[in-house]
Parts: structure tokens; C-alpha cells; sequence
């Protein structure tokens, strides 16, 4: 009972997953103002943004669905939170393994998109409605490509477990290297999922105010805000387990430093891209994704499925 | 003979009854002050026929027993042709230029809504620049209002600071 | 009016705006169906305050006309009393002035730049942009002491002399202005997600720019070959040589390569007024009074052709000023560009005539010279009247303002 | 060429050059030399002309004769626009622009600043 607890609470779950969160949130912000040539925030911005939201009054729209409006923020919380149990994180096994649990984190974190989705809509302002709408196209367009970036390698692998897939690439780590278009599909489809510059689309501040989270304030908000967080590392400490499974075997200390490494890296680029790019307009990003990305992520596949062969034989 | 003598000729010709209503302030800068009942065609020749195809500003004035309103418009070249022309204040009726010009539509607004200039012809749309609210039959432009006008009749009426 | 399913409100309040306007969106799904713009909610009453001050008063009003082309406003209005005066401006004050002028326009579409990158959510050209245009920005601070509401013009000349120790910094700026904008113009022009934004989105043909009215980059980016600067040459425009900078593309990309095509035509017009620069004094002393008559001033500012119409009484206060700013004139294309474009669209192109709505919108400050009938409430009457109107709703603020008292200041 | 994210070299950079931004509250600026700030009155060298009263766009100060020879200037802060045009309209250099221009106070009466004579020459008394 009290490892559950622990679990629940403490590592990796509440304390672990939001403070981590926070702190990829700040290496984003001031990783992000340092390539715009700007001195950017100070560390502890992100924890002070979260008690200013915490300490104010939450407002629910007259109009809205209050039911569902109050409930979509906790969702999105459990949802990520849930997923950091079944993602190896410095070991090779995740906390709760069992077979066919990576699809169970992809679907997981598909979750949050949906509270956006659906919080959005409720909330029955024009601006939520439309980044609502948004949001759910944007699903479409990027989530193929990412379920087919992550089943390239595990097919390879031969499992859908994700610690089975870990002990995989440990023992073949060469394999690895041939996923390297995968792992690019899977940060710009990441890039989509966490609705970031260039597809920040649902959430274009200039166009829709916030999208989803216009009509959001107080507690409420500040759940969405830790939940983006959390899925952040979640989707880096994901794509870490699957495209760098290395250095699982070091020890608590160092593969624990290692798997920070790994997750800020992740993180890193991300805001490099953020960077670098316009907002794409919502039918270009549809473009892009089944136009240009899916078919490659296609090729992976077929890639990987022939290797498999020649890896049987 | 300079455009500006050229133009100021052509006028002349067509408009004969404008021999001395016709200035040239410096280059390129022509005032004319042309009668009303007049206005509409003086304003198609000079917009068809002598090429004046930019409509730089309308200005509205109050100038006591009248309203005038000065057209200015340009050619391509530089050269300005200001046409005057005033309207009893009691009858204030223009005719709206917005057939040559649709951008004139908001100069012809202003002129409605801040002299009290009236415009038959001009679409129904929201108005500009003053607010929804704003009482009918103040115009601030003119020179017989101030500001205590509006103060004691409308915006305290409600309650007191 | 086609079938819509939303009606997006842009505006007043938008982060889109960066000043208060109402652009109500038609939506059919992304889609814009059709769409309806109410401006003068920045309606000040410049031009009935103007008709209660002298003209030395009136110029720092009308130079607050807007925030940005603050210098283009001035000088307009500058040069009708000048004309009507009949004054002989010394030749350095108008050199001077178009010093500051071309410096401003630099400012302005740096500035523009960096806008329209927020706009397409690239936040990194806007900070690099502005960072750039500090540079400008201090080159302005430092010949005329501040950094936006210049204050360069009187009636009759200019304020403020630039000394020979300035050249060379000005000079060294503009090299490194002229390297920046390079960067930039490539940038703008190799980008693909840039171009993706840009390209195809807000088209204006040549007919109908020219139909609508627009003025500035946004008619010339159409192809409408018109500059003020060169066809109506005002200060010393006359005697400079630069090209007027026209763009075939017709959309925001257009405007953008035509506002950035005109950052380098005002970096080669900088280093002309700075060689050139003659000497003598740089004011002459203009009358309190200004004699009857009238005058009609043009003037390209960086946003398009500004019209100032003064009309004097031979008092010391004008009788009629009009101001027409640029954004008047572009602002109803705006409606035309967005015809059948996307929600996504509206953001770029609103920004792409670079609107000023101060500038739109002149007049409703209530100002008496007295100050007696002013609007203004001090802080305790501000304070009495909201307890006042609470207690009128129902809640009494009282047991806890004896708790926590309001400091007194 | 066309090409996506064009402008990746100039960011990489950035992250080894010193930021464009400064703390500004604690790491202060200087103004240049022609900064028009508050305004700065010498009472010995005023005649009392009132020039710069009369020019003043938005009524924000005010001279007044305190005996023989002697006055006083009162500038409102929140009114001034800060524009200068007074210093250019005093025949005698009486008033001068300085570069202070953090003049934020939360009260609008502490805006109200008077210049005389018996509080030393350019000093200001607060109401």
C-alpha cells in the first residue's frame, strides 16, 4: 500500500512527473529565449506561473458545460500521469510492463488532445470552439504518422511491450541507428501532439487568443498547464525509450542522469524547431502529414520489415 | 504654359462661369470654388476627362451660414486639384462620390457623422467614427458645439460621480 | 451574405490588434465568408482640439496623432502652416528632416517585420527584428533626445542640429542596418514556411488596388507605381535619387519584399543627405500669427500618403485642420483581401497594411483647457464610486475595508 | 534556395552571444544628451515673461509672481508631455530639460512639482 502511494505520488508519479515537468518547461522557455538572443526567464518562472494560477479564482463560462468543462483539466492530469508508469524510464523495465503496453501509452497520451478537444468545445466560446476543431483535425494529421514511427522499431523488435523492446535494442544496439528517420517522424509528430510551434495551430495566440484554454483560468488551467508539461517529458522519455535505449544497465545514479540527459535532449530540439519555423496554416500541416510524412514513415516500416527478415535468417 | 495654366484652361472652357474661381497657390497646388448645383458634373469631367483618378481626402468645413467641403484630388503626376464647394446648413445634401471612388466611403462618413453633412446616396453600414451611442444632432466639428454640450445632455444623465 | 457558422469577433481586444479595432469574421468552418470592420474606437478629437490651440500647441498634438510615424504627421502639418506663411525653410532643416523622416521609416518597417513575423507565430524574426531595430532606435534618441515622439520640427525649420561628430555614427548604423536587411531579405525570400504563410494570401490585383484607394507599400506591392516622395517631392526628396521600389506579386509577400526593398532604398538615401548635408541655420522664426489662407500637404510616411489640409483665419489658432492617415485609405482592402481566405489568414493580412489606428481615428478626448469638465476621477473618487456601486448591487464592502484600509496614496 | 529553417545557423549562434535584452529595473540606462525629461527651473534667471506658459500644448506649468522680481514655477508631471517647447521659448534659459524620467508615483498630487527660490536655486519642494 504505501509503495503504491509512493508510486502514485512520489516516483514516478505526481512529484516526480510535474517537477520534471516544470523543469523541461523552464530548459523549453530559456533554452528558447537564449536562441532568440534574449535573457529569458529565471529558473523558478514555471513554479511561480503554476501558484499564481493555483491561488486564483477558476471561472466557469455561463454558457458552458460546466460538468464537463471542470472535469476535462483532471483527465488530461491522470491520463499523462498514468503513462509515466509504463515507460522504462532509466531501467529496462517500466513500472507496470506487461504485453502491449506501448499501445496502451500511445493511447494514453492521445487522451489529453481529446480533454482538449472536448473542453474546448464546451466551453461554448467561438475562440475554444474553433481551437477545438483544430485541435481534433490536428489528431488526425499527426497521430498516424507517430503510431507508425513508434511500430516501425517495435516490429522490429518483434514485441509491443516497451521494456521487451528495450532488452531488444540492448542486445542489438546497431538496430537502432536504422530508426533514425523514425525518430524525426516522431519529434515533429510530437511537436503536433504538444501543439508547438510549427503546429501550435490549435492554440495560434495571434488568430484564436488560446484556442481550447481560452475560457480556462484559475486551478483549471493551471491542470491543462502541468498536464502539457508532463506529456512533454512523457513524449521525450518515450521516444528516449524507444530510439536510445543505451546505458539502461548503469546503475540507479548514472542511468538516472543519463535518462535526464536523454529527455532534455529531446526537449532541446523541440524548442530548437520552435524556434526556427512559422506556424504552419491547418491545411498545410494536413499536407505535410499525409502528404510527405506518413509515406515516409510507410517506407520505415517496409525498411524495417525486410531487415527483420534478413536479422531472422 | 505650365499643366497647372493647361488644366486651369480647361476648365475654363467647359465651365466658363469658373474664369475667377479658379487659383493656382503654387506648383502644382490648383483651388477651385465651384457651385453646387454644378458640382457632379465639374466632378465627372475632372475625374473622367482630366485624369484626376486619386481621391486624396475629403474635408469638411464650417464655415457659419454654410458647410463647405473641399474634395482634393490628386493626379499621378503630383499635381492637386482642390475642388470647394458649401452647402446651406439647413440643407446640407451632397451627393456621394463613392461611384468614382468606393474608398471615399469613409471620408463621406465623417463628413455625416462629425458635420452633420447629409449623404442620400450612401450605403447603410455601421457608422464611423463616432460611437453607436452617440446622441443625434451633435456634430463636433462644427464650431457652434463644445464639449459641455454633450456633458450636461447625456453622459451624466445617469448617475453621479 | 453566404451561410456561416460562427461569428468570430476580432477584436477590439485581440491579440491580433495591437490597438482596438472590430473586424467581425463570417465563419464557415476555417473558412471567411464574409466579414465587417467598425472603426473609431481610437477616436480622440485631434482635429477639434487642434482648433483650440496655437499652431506651436498644435504640432505636438498632431505629432501624437500616432506613435510610430509620429515625424510624418509633424512635418506634414509643419509644411502647410509653412506654405501658408509663405515661410522660406532653411535648406539643412530639410535635409534634417528628411534625415529623421528616412530614419523613421527604417524604424517602421523593422519594426513592420518583426510584426508580421508574430503574426505567423515566428517569434524568433520578431526578436531579431526589434533587437536590429534598436540600433535605429538609438540613432533617433540620440539626434533628436527621444526614442518614439521625435519633436524635431517647429514652424519654420527644425529643433535640433546635427553635429559633425554624429555623421560617422549614423553612418556606421546604417552599414550595419544595411547588413541586417540583407540577412533578412534573404530570410524572407528562402524561408519555406515563411513563404508558405506569405505567398498567395491577401491579393489585391492591380485594378483593384487602385479602385480601393490603397496607398503606400500596400498599392505598390499591386504594381501601382505611386510615391509621394517622388511624384509630389516635398523637403529635400527633390534632390535625392532613389527608385521607387514596386512589387508584381500582389499578396503580403509582395509587401513584404517592397517594405524591405524600401529599407534599402532609405539606407542609400541617408548616405546622400549625410553627404550633402548644407549649411546655414536650421529655423527660421515663424509668426504667432499666420495670415489667412490654406494649403494642402502630401506627405509619404511610412505606411503611405498622409494628407494634412490647414486652413488659417489669421489668428493664432488654425481654423480647420484635416488629417487623412494612410491606414483610412488601406483599411477598406482589407475586407477585399480576405474574401474566401482562412481564419488563419486574417492575422497577416490585417498586419500586412501595417494599420495604425491611431492614426485612422483622430478624434472623442474630452479636454478643456480649464480641466473642469474633464472625465478625470482621482483615485479616493474612483475608490468611493466603486464601494458605491457595489453596496448598489448588494454587497457592502465596508466591514472589510475597515480591515484592510486603503493606503493612502 | 528554398529551403526549411532558413535561419538555424544565426540561432545556433545566438546561444554563445550575449543577450540583446537587459534587466531593466535593476541594470539601469543612460539617456542620451538631447533626452527631454523632467523639467528643471532656475528662478533667478526668470522674468517672468510667461512664454513658455503661453506655449505649452498641455497646460502643465504654471509661473507665479511670489514679490518683487521673484517666481515660482509649478509643472505638473502627469500633464506634461514633455515636449521641450518651453525650453525653446524662454528667452533666458530658465528652464531646462533633464534626463530624469522614472517619474512614476502613485499619487497624482505628488506629481505636482514647485520650483522657487527659497529651496535653493533648481531644487524642487514637494506639495
Amino acid at each position: 500500500m504505501v509503495n503504491v502511494l509512493f508510486h502514485i505520488l512520489i516516483f514516478p508519479g505526481f512529484l516526480f512527473a510535474g517537477g520534471f515537468g516544470l523543469v523541461a518547461e523552464y530548459v523549453d522557455r530559456k533554452l528558447c529565449a537564449k536562441l532568440q538572443n534574449r535573457i529569458g526567464p529565471p529558473w523558478y518562472q514555471p513554479l511561480a506561473d503554476l501558484i499564481k494560477l493555483v491561488s486564483k479564482q477558476d471561472m466557469v463560462p455561463e454558457q458552458s458545460d460546466a460538468t464537463v468543462f471542470t472535469l476535462m483539466p483532471i483527465i488530461a492530469f491522470t491520463a499523462t500521469l498514468t503513462a509515466f508508469f509504463c515507460i522504462p524510464l532509466w531501467q529496462m523495465r517500466a513500472l507496470s510492463s506487461f504485453s502491449g503496453d506501448l499501445i496502451v501509452v500511445l493511447y494514453l497520451l492521445t487522451i489529453p488532445t481529446l480533454t482538449f478537444f472536448l473542453g474546448g468545445w464546451y466551453s461554448r466560446s467561438v475562440f475554444s470552439m474553433v481551437g477545438a476543431a483544430r485541435s481534433i483535425i490536428q489528431l488526425f494529421a499527426y497521430e498516424i504518422p507517430l503510431f507508425l514511427s513508434i511500430l516501425a522499431p517495435a516490429m522490429l523488435a518483434g514485441t509491443l511491450s516497451l521494456s521487451e523492446m528495450t532488452v531488444f535494442y540492448s542486445k542489438h544496439p546497431w538496430l537502432t541507428m536504422l530508426n533514425l528517420i523514425d525518430f524525426a517522424i516522431a519529434l515533429v509528430a510530437l511537436l503536433g501532439k504538444l501543439e508547438k510551434t510549427p503546429f501550435d495551430i490549435p492554440e495560434a495566440e495571434t488568430e484564436i487568443v488560446a484556442g481550447s484554454f481560452t475560457e480556462y483560468s484559475g486551478r483549471l488551467l493551471a491542470f491543462f498547464r502541468i498536464a502539457i508539461d508532463m506529456e512533454m517529458v512523457a513524449g521525450a522519455s518515450l521516444l528516449a525509450a524507444v530510439f536510445m535505449p543505451f546505458g539502461l544497465s548503469l546503475g540507479p545514479v548514472f542511468g538516472f542522469i543519463l535518462y535526464l540527459v536523454k529527455v532534455l535532449f529531446v526537449v532541446a530540439l523541440l524548442s530548437l524547431a520552435r524556434t526556427i519555423f512559422a506556424r504552419l496554416r491547418i491545411d498545410q500541416m494536413i499536407n505535410l502529414c499525409w502528404k510527405y510524412i506518413a509515406p515516409v514513415a510507410f517506407l520505415q516500416l517496409i525498411i524495417d520489415l525486410i531487415v527483420k527478415g534478413i536479422v531472422a535468417q | 504654359m505650365s499643366e497647372e495654366d493647361n488644366i486651369k484652361q480647361q476648365l475654363i472652357e467647359k465651365f466658363g462661369f469658373l474664369s475667377d474661381k479658379i487659383t493656382i497657390q503654387r506648383s502644382r497646388r490648383i483651388f477651385a470654388d465651384i457651385p453646387l448645383a454644378n458640382f457632379s458634373e465639374i466632378f465627372d469631367y475632372t475625374v473622367r476627362q482630366l485624369n484626376f483618378s486619386i481621391l486624396a481626402a475629403i474635408t469638411g468645413l464650417d464655415e457659419g451660414a454654410t458647410l463647405g467641403f473641399i474634395y482634393h484630388l490628386a493626379r499621378e503626376n503630383g499635381i492637386v486639384l482642390n475642388l470647394h464647394t458649401n452647402a446651406p446648413k439647413d440643407k446640407p445634401v451632397i451627393k456621394s462620390v463613392t461611384e468614382y471612388f468606393p474608398a471615399a466611403d469613409a471620408y463621406e462618413r465623417e463628413l455625416v457623422d462629425l458635420l452633420g453633412a447629409q449623404v442620400p446616396d450612401l450605403p447603410k453600414s455601421d457608422r464611423y467614427p463616432l460611437p453607436d451611442d452617440w446622441p443625434a444632432n451633435q456634430f463636433p466639428l462644427r464650431k457652434d458645439w463644445n464639449v459641455e454640450m454633450l456633458d450636461k445632455k447625456e453622459v451624466n444623465k445617469n448617475e453621479k460621480i | 451574405m453566404r451561410r456561416y457558422d460562427f461569428k468570430v469577433p476580432i477584436g477590439p481586444q485581440h491579440p491580433a490588434l495591437k490597438e482596438p479595432e472590430c473586424f467581425s469574421l463570417m465563419l464557415n468552418g476555417e473558412k471567411i465568408e464574409g466579414m465587417s470592420v467598425r472603426l473609431g474606437y481610437n477616436h480622440r478629437g485631434i482635429e477639434k482640439a487642434c482648433e483650440a490651440q496655437t499652431y506651436i500647441q498644435d504640432l505636438y498634438l498632431i505629432e501624437r496623432v500616432c506613435g510610430i510615424c509620429s515625424h510624418s504627421h509633424a512635418t506634414c502639418f509643419a509644411q502647410a502652416v509653412e506654405e501658408i506663411a509663405a515661410l522660406e525653410v532653411p535648406k539643412r532643416a530639410l535635409y534634417i528632416r528628411t534625415l529623421v523622416a528616412e530614419l523613421e521609416r527604417i524604424h517602421s518597417h523593422l519594426l513592420w517585420l518583426g510584426v508580421a513575423g508574430h503574426e505567423i507565430g515566428f517569434d524568433t524574426l520578431l526578436m531579431y527584428t526589434w533587437r536590429d531595430r534598436e540600433i535605429v532606435m538609438d540613432i533617433l534618441a540620440m539626434l533628436t533626445g527621444n526614442r518614439v515622439n521625435y519633436s524635431v520640427n517647429t514652424i519654420g525649420g527644425v529643433r535640433r542640429d546635427v553635429s559633425a561628430e554624429q555623421i560617422p555614427q549614423i553612418l556606421k548604423a546604417v552599414d550595419s542596418l544595411e547588413e541586417r536587411t540583407k540577412y533578412y531579405i534573404q530570410v524572407a525570400t528562402e524561408e519555406t514556411t515563411i513563404i508558405k504563410r506569405l505567398s498567395g494570401v491577401g491579393i489585391v490585383s492591380y485594378d483593384d488596388a487602385i479602385r480601393l484607394g490603397t496607398v503606400g507599400p500596400t498599392a505598390r506591392a499591386s504594381g501601382v507605381e505611386r510615391d509621394i516622395r517622388r511624384d509630389d517631392p516635398y523637403a529635400a526628396y527633390g534632390e535625392l535619387t532613389f527608385n521607387v521600389i514596386t512589387d508584381k506579386h500582389c499578396d503580403v509577400y509582395g509587401r513584404t519584399l517592397v517594405r524591405v526593398g524600401e529599407l534599402m532604398e532609405s539606407y542609400k538615401m541617408i548616405r546622400q543627405i549625410l553627404a550633402n548635408l548644407p549649411d546655414g541655420p536650421i529655423a527660421v522664426k515663424a509668426p504667432r500669427k499666420i495670415p489667412a489662407g490654406q494649403a494642402l500637404s502630401r506627405y509619404e510616411a511610412p505606411r503611405g500618403e498622409d494628407v494634412h489640409y490647414v486652413k488659417a483665419n489669421g489668428t493664432d489658432k488654425p481654423e480647420r485642420v484635416k488629417v487623412r492617415a494612410p491606414t483610412l485609405a488601406n483599411v477598406q482592402a482589407v475586407a477585399h483581401m480576405l474574401k474566401d481566405r482562412y481564419l488563419a489568414d486574417m492575422p497577416i493580412v490585417i498586419a500586412a497594411i501595417d494599420p495604425c489606428f491611431s492614426c485612422t481615428d483622430r478624434l472623442t478626448s474630452v479636454r478643456t483647457p480649464d480641466n473642469k469638465t474633464g472625465n478625470i476621477m482621482t483615485w479616493p473618487a474612483l475608490h468611493s464610486y466603486s464601494i458605491d456601486w457595489y453596496r448598489r448591487c448588494g454587497i457592502d464592502f465596508s466591514e472589510l475595508n475597515k480591515k484592510f484600509r486603503v493606503p493612502g496614496n | 534556395m528554398i529551403r526549411p529553417g532558413k535561419m538555424i545557423i544565426q540561432v545556433l549562434q545566438s546561444l554563445f552571444k550575449k543577450p540583446a535584452t537587459s534587466l531593466y529595473p535593476f541594470v539601469k540606462t543612460e539617456m542620451p544628451d538631447k533626452y527631454r525629461g523632467k523639467l528643471k527651473y532656475y528662478p533667478e534667471r526668470c522674468i517672468g515673461c510667461m512664454l513658455c506658459m503661453k506655449d505649452c500644448p498641455s497646460d502643465a506649468i504654471v509661473i507665479k509672481k511670489i514679490g518683487e522680481k521673484k517666481f515660482q514655477a509649478e509643472i505638473n508631471l502627469a500633464r506634461c508631455i514633455y515636449c521641450a517647447q518651453c525650453v525653446d521659448s524662454c528667452p533666458k534659459d530658465a528652464l531646462e530639460a533633464t534626463k530624469e524620467f522614472e517619474l512614476a508615483k502613485f499619487d497624482r498630487e505628488k506629481l505636482k512639482v514647485i520650483f522657487s527660490e527659497e529651496t535653493n536655486s533648481g531644487s524642487e519642494t514637494k506639495t
